[in-house]
C-alpha cells in the first residue's frame, strides 16, 4: 500500500496556493492534515495528479473567536481547536464533538476545514457545522464565496467546493444565549466511525421553558442529517422534556443503511435514544 | 516516468539530517529506508493501528500518512530518540521491559513514542488516564494490562530523574 | 532462576528500535509485489503487461507460465500438502501463481519485481487482466448445499469427512430422562498479527547457496521445503526467522507462495529480492479461522450429568488445505474439555469454499469446541434450572481418575488422555475470584439502578506440547559465556529468556552469561516450530535435557582435572567445585569456562584461559587425546520427544454489562484461573494469558472477517475489522493453579493459547444470562444484540 | 451490493423511447460517460470518467442486455474494472407508464465490488450508488422536459468530473427498434450508476478525520 506518483506542490502563501490550484483545475487535490486523504493515496483509491500541501500556509492556522462565534482557519488542527480556551467558551460544541474525532494522534495532524470538507456522512465536524447554521469560504483565483452549511453538504464525501477552489475557514456561530449543546454518538470501537451520532441544540426561553431545539446526525443519511425539533418539545420545562416525539420526527428525517456494522434499523432505534439522552443534557446546559 | 526528488530537511532526534526523496515517499518510509531507523514499523499504512507514530515537533503522529516532503523543516523523534541521553533505555523503554509491557515489539515502538508525549504534559496520570493514553495504538499480544502498567511506572521513573 | 520472574533479555533490543524484523533487512534489495485476484473464482483468460514495460524500474514480471517453463525446479506444482490425513480424501493446495482458476479473492496471478515497493505497485497496476468468472461457494450453508463445485472434482465440496465414537451415543441420548438439541453458528476471525508475512532472499552464485529471511514460526521447514521446491542440496540452504512482529498461528503454514517465489526470483535474477507484506494483501492472501456451523445432541440426567452426546458439526476450511485437519480434529477432541460426555460421537465434515484457506489461529479449533459444549452446559442449567457452575462441576473428570483416557484420537494422531489438574480446585479458585455465589446480589442491586448484568463462565482443556520433538545445542565457550540454540522459533514468547533459565539453573551458571539463539538453521537444522502451545513444553525440556548432558561432561572433564570423583562436584555461579570446598581457596575448583578450554585437546593459547588451563592435566597417556564415544568441545546436542501432548487447562469468568437501549456490551470484570503446571517465569505465563484473553474478547464482540455472497472480504482494513484497543480490553484478574505433568523432565505444560480459548463460550454465557435471551451464535455486536432483543433473525 | 431505485420521467414513454434513441443523449446523460461503442448487438464498451470531488478515475466498462420483454422489462449486465477495483452486476430493470403521460423506471442492481474497493468501501459505496443513478435518471428527465443538458460542468453535477462530452463514433447505435435503444438508455444509465459507485467508494477508505 503505497501512495501513486503526483506532482507535489507546497505553496508559500494563499494567493500563491490559489493560482496553483486554478491551473491544477480536476486535477489538483489539496493536502491539508492528511488523515482522510493519505490512506485513500496509500489503497490507490485516488490517484491526482496534482497536490496542492497547504501547510507552509500559517496564515491560516487560526482559531478565532468572537462575540458572533468561532472562525477555524483551513490550517487548524482538529487537537488545537479541541484545546482552544475561547473556542471552547463560545462554541462548546466544538470540544463535544471533535473529542469523538478518531484518537489524539490523527486529531494532532487532522485539520478541522478538512474533515469538513471532506463531507463524510459520518464526520462529526460536518454535522457541528450544519447544526449550528454555520458556513463555508471558499477562495479561489481572485474571488472569494461563503457556503452556508446547508448548502455545502451535497452528497456521500461531496462538498460544494469547486475544483479551483480553497475552502480557507469555516464559521461556527455562537449559539443564542439560553442555549444548551450536547454531542453522543454510539461506535465500535473507541475512536472508531459512529454507528450514529447526534448534536442537539436548545434554546430556552426566560421560564426555561424549550423555546427551540434542533439535532444534526450524522452516520445515518448522505449528508449530516438537520432536524428541527422544535414543534415536538417547544413549552416543555428543561428538565422534564419528552423527546420520544422529537425521535419519531427524526426517524423519519433520516436515511440509514445496512452495513457490516449494523443494520438501518438499529441505526434509526440509536438516533431516538441518543437524541433523548442529547437532548437532556443540552436541555440542562441551557438552562445552567 | 522518472520522479523529481524533493531535498528534504529534517532533524531526526536531534540530528540534522537532508534527504533527496520524491514527494511520494512517506515519512515513515523516508526514516526506516533513507535514514535507516528501522525501529519506526508499518502495521497498517491507513492510519490505525499506530505501529508508526513518531513526534513530529513534539506531537504524535503517523508517519504512515504523512509525506517526508510535507514535513520538510521539522523536528522528528522515533523511539530510537527516546534513549536516555547515555545511551541507555528511557524512562517509558525502561518500564516497558520492566512491567513486561511488550512481546513481540513490533508495536512497541509506536507506544514509546506517544506515551514519552502524553508523559511530558501529564507527568502523573491515573491508570483510567494511562489506558486512555495509548487508546489510539494496537496491540495483537499483550492485551495492554502490562501497557499500562508501563505507563504508569515510565511516570514514577521520570518523577525519580525529573525532581 | 525457573520460575523467577525475571525481566526479558530480548526487551532493550526491542524498545529502543534495535529490533530486526523482516523489513528491517535489506534495504536495497529489489521489492516484490502480486497482482491478485479480485474475483472470489474466475477463470484466468488473459494477462495484458503491454502497458508496465515501460515503467522505470521494471525488474520482471513472473506468471505462471514462467514456473511451468522453470523445469529444473519444481515451483509449477501445487503446493504441498503439509499434514495428510485418511479422512482427507480431497485434499487441494494451491500453485504458487495461479495456474488457471484463482479460487479466492486475493490469490496471486502476476508477481513484479521493481527497485523498490512504490514502483512495484505502479508496475501491478498497468497490468491487466481478464477473467471469466465461475460461480462462488461461500459460507458453510452454500458449501454445504453444493450447488457449485469450488474444486471441480470434488463432489459436495467435501475436503474430509471424520467420525469418532466411544459407546453407543445415540442410544445413550434416548435412554436419558433429558435432551437437548443446540443448532450453533461461530464466524470467522483471523490471527492478525501486526507484522504481516515477508520474506528477503540472498542468492550468492559463486557459491551456490541461498539465505532467506522468513517472517515464519518454523524457519527449519521453511529450509526443507524450498530445498524441494528449488531443487537446491539442503546443505545449501540457510533459513532464519529473524525477529517476527506477531504470529499467533498464521506463519506456521509454509511455504507460502511468497516463500517460493521470492528465492526462487532472486536466483533467477541473481540479486536480492525482498517482499514484505502489506495489510490488504495479509487481510485477502493469508489464512483465517474459526468458521463453523454446530448440532448438538446432549442427553443428561436430573442432575445434570451427561449420559451422551452427539455432536456434528461443519467446518468452512476455505479454498485449500494444505494444514489438513488438524482444526476440526482439535474441535472434536478438545470439545470435552474437563467433562465426562458419557457416550460420545462425534462427526464433522471439512468443507470448500471460495474464500482464504483457514489454517490454525491461536487456539485452532479449540474456541469452536468449547463454545459448543459450554454453551450446552448453559443449555442443561437453564433446562434444570441449576447453578451453572454445579452442573459443570458434576461433570467434571475427578484428579483421582487421572490419567484420564477418552479412548479418542488426538490431533497427534495418538490418544486423547489427559495426564493432569484438578479441576474442581480450579473452579473453586474461580468461584472465589469473581465472587459467583455474591453476584445474585449484585445483580439485584444493579437492577434496583436500572443496569442489566451478567455472569458467565467457561472451561477448557488444552493439549499441549505435541510432539514429535524439539532439539538443543548447548555450549560453553572459552569465555565461560554458554550459547544455547533451539531449532524452534519466536514470536514474541521471552524464549531468548525463559530457555536461559532453564539453563542457568540447569549449568550452575548465571543467566547473564547465556545466549540463547531460536529459528536460524545456520545454529540448528532440526526442529519442528513455535505452535500448539509448545514452544516451552518441547524446547524448555529438551534445553533442560542438553544442559544436563553438557553439565555431565563438565564434571567428568572437572574430575579428571581435580582429581575427584564427579558425583563429589557441584557447579555454581559458573565455577565446578569439590562440595565443601570453601569458595576461591586454592584447588578443589576450576571455572565452566577452563574446563571448556580442556574439552578441546587442541589447545593453542588464543586467550589467557588457554594459558591457565595448561595448569591441569587431563587424559591419562593410555587414550586417545578424544576418547571414543567422545568429543572435543564442551558441548552437546540433545532432543526432547514425549509420548504424548500434555494437557493445560483453565477456567474463566465474566462479569458484563448491557445497556437496556442501545445494546452496548461492556465487560465490568474478567477473571481467569490457569494451570500449566510450574511456570518457567510467571510473569511471561502471565502476559501469554492476557495476551490471549484480548484475542478471544475480539473474537466474541468485535473481530470479524465477513464475506458477501459472492466471495468479496467486506472488512479488508484495520477500520473495519476491530482489533480491540486498550479502550476495549478490561483489567484482567488472573489466579494460577499449578498441577505438574507427569509427562516431562520439567513437569510443565503450555500456555500460550490457553487465553483466548473460552472466550465466545464465556461471553455468550454472561450476555445471555444479562439478557434472558438464548444465544446461538458468536460474535456479538450491539446491532446483533438489538435485533435478538427485537426477536428478529438475521 | 444491492442497489435499487426508481425515476419518474416526466414524459410519455413514446418520447422516453425518442429521446434516449438519441445517442448524442446517452452520452450527454450518463454522468462522465466518454464514448460508447457497439462492439456486437446490444453488446456495448464505454468509458467512464467519474469521481468525487476533484479525484476522478477512468473505467472501461462493457454493458450486455438480456431477456428483454419489450417495452416492459429487461435485464443488463455490466461490468467495469480501473484502479480501485472491479465492478460488475446484473440490472433488473423495469418500465411502467405512469399516467399523465408519465414513464416510471425501476432498477435493482446486483453488484458484486471487487478490488482494494470492495474491501474498504462498504460504508459508503451503496449512498454514492444511488445518488449517481439518480444524477442520470435527473439528466434524462431534463432532456424529455426539454431542459438544456449542456457540456455538464463538475460544479452543477457535483462529483462528476468534467465529462469530455462526446458524441458517440457514427453508427455506434444503431438506429433500429425503438425499445432496444431506450433499454440502452436506461442499461448505461444503470451501468454508470454501478460504476459510478465504484469511482464514487475510491473515498470510503478515508477515515473521516
Amino acid at each position: 500500500m503505497k501512495p501513486p506518483v503526483f506532482e507535489y506542490h507546497r505553496p508559500e502563501t494563499v494567493d500563491e496556493a490559489l493560482s496553483v490550484l486554478a491551473e491544477a483545475g480536476t486535477d489538483g487535490k489539496v493536502l491539508a492534515g492528511g488523515q482522510s486523504l493519505v490512506p485513500v493515496l496509500n489503497m490507490r483509491l485516488a490517484a491526482p495528479r496534482h497536490l496542492v500541501d497547504i501547510n507552509r500556509l500559517a496564515d491560516l492556522a487560526y482559531v478565532r473567536s468572537g462575540p458572533d462565534g468561532v472562525r477555524i482557519g483551513a490550517l487548524a488542527r482538529h487537537a488545537e481547536v479541541e484545546r482552544d480556551g475561547p473556542a471552547h467558551a463560545a462554541v462548546p460544541l466544538l470540544r463535544q464533538a471533535l473529542e469523538n474525532v478518531a484518537h489524539p494522534t490523527i486529531r494532532n495532524r487532522g485539520t478541522t476545514v478538512g474533515s469538513i470538507v471532506h463531507a463524510d456522512p459520518s464526520g462529526e465536524a460536518p454535522a457541528v457545522l450544519t447544526l449550528l447554521g454555520g458556513s463555508m469560504k471558499l477562495a479561489r483565483a481572485g474571488s472569494t464565496r461563503t457556503v452556508p452549511a446547508a448548502e455545502f453538504f451535497v452528497a456521500p464525501l461531496e462538498s460544494a467546493l469547486r475544483p479551483g477552489e480553497l475552502a480557507v475557514e469555516a464559521y461556527f456561530p455562537r449559539p443564542p444565549d439560553r442555549s444548551g449543546t450536547a454531542w453522543r454518538e454510539v461506535s465500535r470501537r473507541h475512536g472508531d466511525y459512529a454507528l450514529c451520532g447526534v448534536g442537539v441544540l436548545v434554546t430556552l426561553d426566560d421560564d426555561l421553558r424549550v423555546a427551540a431545539a434542533r439535532a444534526a446526525f450524522i452516520s445515518v443519511g448522505p449528508t449530516p442529517v438537520l432536524v428541527d425539533l422544535t414543534d415536538a418539545v417547544a413549552g416543555q420545562q428543561y428538565d422534564a422534556v419528552d423527546w420520544s416525539a422529537a425521535a419519531t420526527l427524526a426517524r423519519d428525517r433520516i436515511e440509514p443503511e445496512d452495513d457490516i456494522h449494523a443494520t438501518a434499523s438499529y441505526r434509526a432505534h440509536l438516533a431516538g435514544v441518543l437524541l433523548g439522552r442529547a437532548g437532556a443534557e443540552a436541555a440542562g446546559r441551557a438552562a445552567a | 516516468m522518472t520522479e523529481t526528488l524533493h531535498e528534504t530537511r529534517l532533524v531526526v532526534n536531534g540530528v540534522p539530517r537532508t534527504v533527496r526523496v520524491p514527494a511520494r515517499r512517506l515519512l515513515a518510509d523516508c526514516l526506516r529506508v533513507d535514514l535507516g531507523l528501522t525501529g519506526t514499523h508499518l502495521g497498517c499504512e491507513h492510519g490505525v493501528c499506530g505501529a508508526c507514530t513518531v513526534l513530529v515537533d513534539g506531537q504524535p503522529m503517523r508517519s504512515c500518512l504523512m509525506f517526508a516532503v510535507s514535513a520538510d523543516g521539522a523536528e522528528i523523534t522515533t523511539t530510537e530518540g527516546c534513549r536516555a541521553p547515555d545511551g541507555g533505555l528511557g524512562p517509558v523503554q525502561q518500564a516497558f521491559q520492566e512491567c513486561h509491557g511488550l512481546q513481540c515489539g513490533f508495536c512497541t515502538p509506536g507506544f514509546i513514542t506517544t506515551i514519552t508525549a502524553y508523559l511530558r504534559d501529564n507527568p502523573a496520570p491515573s491508570e483510567a488516564e494511562a489506558r486512555e493514553a495509548i487508546g489510539g495504538n494496537l496491540c495483537r499480544c499483550t492485551g495492554y494490562q502490562n501497557i499500562v502498567k508501563s505507563v504508569l511506572r515510565a511516570a514514577e521513573i521520570q518523577g525519580e530523574v525529573v525532581p | 532462576m525457573f520460575g523467577e520472574p525475571i525481566a526479558r533479555r530480548e526487551d532493550p533490543r526491542l524498545v529502543s528500535g534495535a529490533g530486526r524484523y523482516l523489513d528491517d533487512l535489506g534495504p536495497s534489495a529489489l521489492a516484490a509485489a502480486f497482482v491478485r485476484c479480485p474475483h472470489a473464482h474466475a477463470r484466468v483468460t488473459d494477462i495484458d503487461v503491454t502497458d508496465a514495460l515501460d515503467v522505470d524500474g521494471l525488474v520482471a514480471i513472473y506468471t505462471y507460465d514462467d514456473l511451468a517453463d522453470d523445469t529444473a525446479t519444481r515451483v509449477a506444482e501445487p503446493l504441498p500438502l503439509l499434514i495428510p490425513h485418511p479422512a482427507l480424501t480431497q485434499p487441494r493446495t494451491a500453485y504458487a501463481l495461479v495456474k488457471d482458476v484463482a479460487k479466492h479473492v486475493g490469490e496471486p496471478i502476476v508477481m513484479v519485481v521493481a527497485t523498490d515497493r512504490y514502483v512495484a505497485e505502479d508496475i501491478c497496476d498497468r497490468i491487466r487482466v481478464s477473467y471469466e468468472f465461475l460461480p462462488p461457494v461461500v459460507g458453510v450453508a452454500a458449501a454445504r448445499e453444493a450447488r457449485h463445485a469450488v474444486h471441480a472434482d470434488v463432489p459436495d465440496n467435501v475436503a474430509a469427512h471424520l467420525l469418532q465414537e466411544v459407546g453407543d451415543a445415540r442410544a445413550a441420548i434416548a435412554a436419558a430422562p433429558h435432551t437437548l438439541e443446540l443448532d450453533l453458528e461461530i464466524e470467522r476471525s483471523a490471527s492478525m498479527p501486526m507484522e504481516g508475512k515477508g520474506v528477503y532472499a540472498r542468492w550468492d552464485a559463486a557459491d551456490a547457496s541461498l539465505r532467506v529471511y522468513s517472517s515464519t514460526q518454523t524457519s527449519t521447514s521453511v529450509r526443507f521445503a524450498l530445498a524441494a521446491k528449488l531443487n537446491i542440496p539442503v546443505d545449501r540452504v540457510e533459513v532464519i526467522a529473524p525477529d517476527v512482529g506477531g504470529g499467533f498461528g498464521v506463519k506456521i503454514v509454509h511455504p507460502w507462495p511468497e516463500e517460493v517465489l521470492v528465492p526462487w526470483a532472486a536466483i533467477r535474477l541473481d540479486r536480492e529480492v525482498k517482499w514484505s507484506e502489506d495489510r490488504r494483501e495479509h487481510f485477502v492472501s493469508s489464512a483465517h479461522e474459526r468458521g463453523q456451523q454446530q448440532k448438538i445432541r446432549v442427553g443428561f440426567d436430573d442432575d445434570g450429568r451427561i449420559q451422551g452426546l452427539d455432536v456434528e458439526f461443519w467446518h468452512d476450511n476455505g479454498a485449500y488445505t494444505p494444514y489438513g485437519i488438524i482444526i476440526p480434529i482439535i474441535t472434536s477432541t478438545q470439545l470435552l474439555g474437563p467433562y465426562k460426555p458419557g457416550a460420545y460421537r462425534v462427526e464433522f465434515r471439512s468443507l470448500y469454499t471460495n474464500t482464504v484457506m483457514v489454517t490454525p489461529y491461536r487456539g485452532a479449533g479449540r474456541p469452536q469446541g468449547v463454545y459448543a459444549m459450554e454453551r450446552t452446559m448453559d443449555a442443561i442449567a437453564a433446562r434444570l434450572r441449576l447453578d451453572r457452575a454445579e452442573v459443570r462441576e458434576r461433570n467434571f473428570i475427578q484428579p483421582h481418575e487421572m490419567p484420564y483416557d477418552h479412548q479418542l484420537t488426538f490431533q497427534d494422531g495418538r490418544p486423547l488422555i489427559y495426564d493432569s489438574g484438578d479441576f474442581p480446585a480450579s473452579l473453586e479458585k474461580l468461584k472465589k475470584l469473581v465472587d459467583w455465589d455474591g453476584f445474585a446480589a449484585y445483580r439485584d442491586a444493579a437492577r434496583a439502578e436500572g443496569r442489566r448484568v451478567g455472569i458467565g463462565l467457561a472451561c477448557y482443556v488444552e493439549g499441549t506440547g505435541v510432539g514429535p520433538y524439539e532439539g538443543a545445542h548447548i555450549r560453553v565457550e572459552s569465555s565461560g559465556k554458554v550459547v544455547v540454540s533451539t531449532g524452534l522459533t519466536t514470536q514474541g514468547q521471552g524464549h531468548e529468556t525463559v530457555f536461559a533459565q532453564i539453563a542457568a539453573d540447569e549449568l550452575g551458571v548465571p543467566v547473564e552469561d547465556i545466549s540463547v539463539t531460536t529459528g536460524d538453521t545456520r545454529r540448528f537444522k532440526y526442529a519442528v516450530g513455535t505452535f500448539a502451545s509448545r514452544a516451552a513444553v518441547m524446547s524448555g525440556n529438551a534445553v533442560a535435557l542438553t544442559a544436563r548432558k553438557v553439565r555431565a561432561k563438565a564434571l567428568r572433564i572437572a574430575a579428571e582435572a581435580l582429581e575427584a570423583d564427579p558425583g563429589d562436584l557441584e557447579i555454581t555461579d559458573g565455577v565446578v567445585r569439590v562440595k565443601g570446598h570453601p569458595p576461591g581457596a586454592s584447588g578443589g575448583e576450576i571455572p565452566l569456562r577452563t574446563v571448556a578450554v580442556l574439552s578441546n585437546p587442541l589447545r593453542y593459547a588464543f586467550d589467557e584461559e588457554s594459558k591457565r588451563a595448561t595448569q591441569f592435566a587431563v587424559g591419562s597417556s593410555d587414550k586417545p587425546p578424544v576418547d571414543e564415544d567422545d568429543e572435543p568441545g564442551l558441548e552437546a546436542t540433545d532432543y526432547y520427544s514425549p509420548m504424548q501432548a500434555t494437557f493445560a487447562n483453565g477456567m474463566h469468568a465474566a462479569i458484563v454489562e448491557t445497556d437496556p437501549e442501545t445494546a452496548e456490551i461492556k465487560i465490568l470484570r474478567y477473571c481467569v484461573v490457569h494451570d500449566c503446571g510450574p511456570m518457567i517465569n510467571p510473569r511471561i505465563v502471565e502476559g501469554q494469558v492476557h495476551g490471549g484473553v484480548a484475542q478471544g474478547i475480539g473474537g466474541a464482540l468485535y473481530e470479524r472477517i465477513v464475506y458477501d455472497e459472492n466471495g468479496q472480504l467486506l472488512n479488508a482494513s484495520y477500520m473495519d475489522f476491530l482489533i480491540p484497543y486498550a479502550s476495549e480490553v478490561p483489567v484482567i484478574e488472573t489466579d494460577h493453579l499449578e498441577t505438574p505433568t507427569p509427562l516431562n523432565p520439567l513437569g510443565i505444560k503450555g500456555a500460550g493459547e490457553a487465553g483466548v480459548i473460552p472466550g465466545s463460550a464465556l461471553l455468550a454465557s454472561a450476555i445471555e444470562d444479562a439478557e434472558g435471551i438464548t444465544i446461538t451464535r458468536m460474535p456479538m455486536s450491539p446491532s446483533d444484540l438489538f435485533h435478538l432483543r427485537q426477536g428478529a433473525t438475521e | 451490493m444491492k442497489v435499487s431505485g426508481n425515476a419518474t420521467l416526466n414524459a410519455p414513454v413514446e418520447k422516453v423511447w425518442a429521446a434516449l434513441n438519441d445517442p448524442a443523449v446517452l452520452v450527454r446523460t450518463i454522468p462522465g460517460c466518454e464514448q460508447l461503442e457497439e462492439v456486437e448487438r446490444d453488446a456495448y464498451r464505454m468509458t467512464v470518467t467519474a469521481g468525487v470531488a476533484s479525484i476522478k478515475g477512468s473505467y472501461a466498462g462493457d454493458v450486455r442486455l438480456t431477456d428483454q420483454q419489450e417495452p416492459h422489462a429487461f435485464v443488463l449486465k455490466a461490468s467495469g474494472a480501473g484502479g480501485p477495483g472491479t465492478v460488475s452486476a446484473d440490472v433488473k430493470v423495469r418500465l411502467v407508464d405512469g399516467g399523465d403521460g408519465t414513464t416510471v423506471l425501476s432498477y435493482d442492481a446486483d453488484a458484486i465490488v471487487g478490488g482494494m474497493i470492495g474491501g474498504v468501501g462498504q460504508r459508503i459505496l451503496t449512498g454514492v450508488a444511488k445518488k449517481t443513478a439518480a444524477e442520470f435518471f435527473h439528466a434524462v428527465d431534463a432532456v424529455l422536459t426539454g431542459a438544456p443538458v449542456g457540456v455538464v460542468s463538475p460544479a452543477a453535477v457535483p462529483g462528476t468530473a468534467a465529462p469530455a462530452v462526446y458524441v458517440a463514433p457514427a453508427g455506434a447505435v444503431r438506429a433500429g427498434v425503438i425499445g432496444g435503444d431506450f433499454a440502452k438508455g436506461a442499461v448505461f444509465g444503470a451501468a454508470v450508476a454501478l460504476l459510478g459507485a465504484l469511482v464514487g467508494g475510491w473515498a470510503a477508505g478515508r477515515r473521516a478525520r
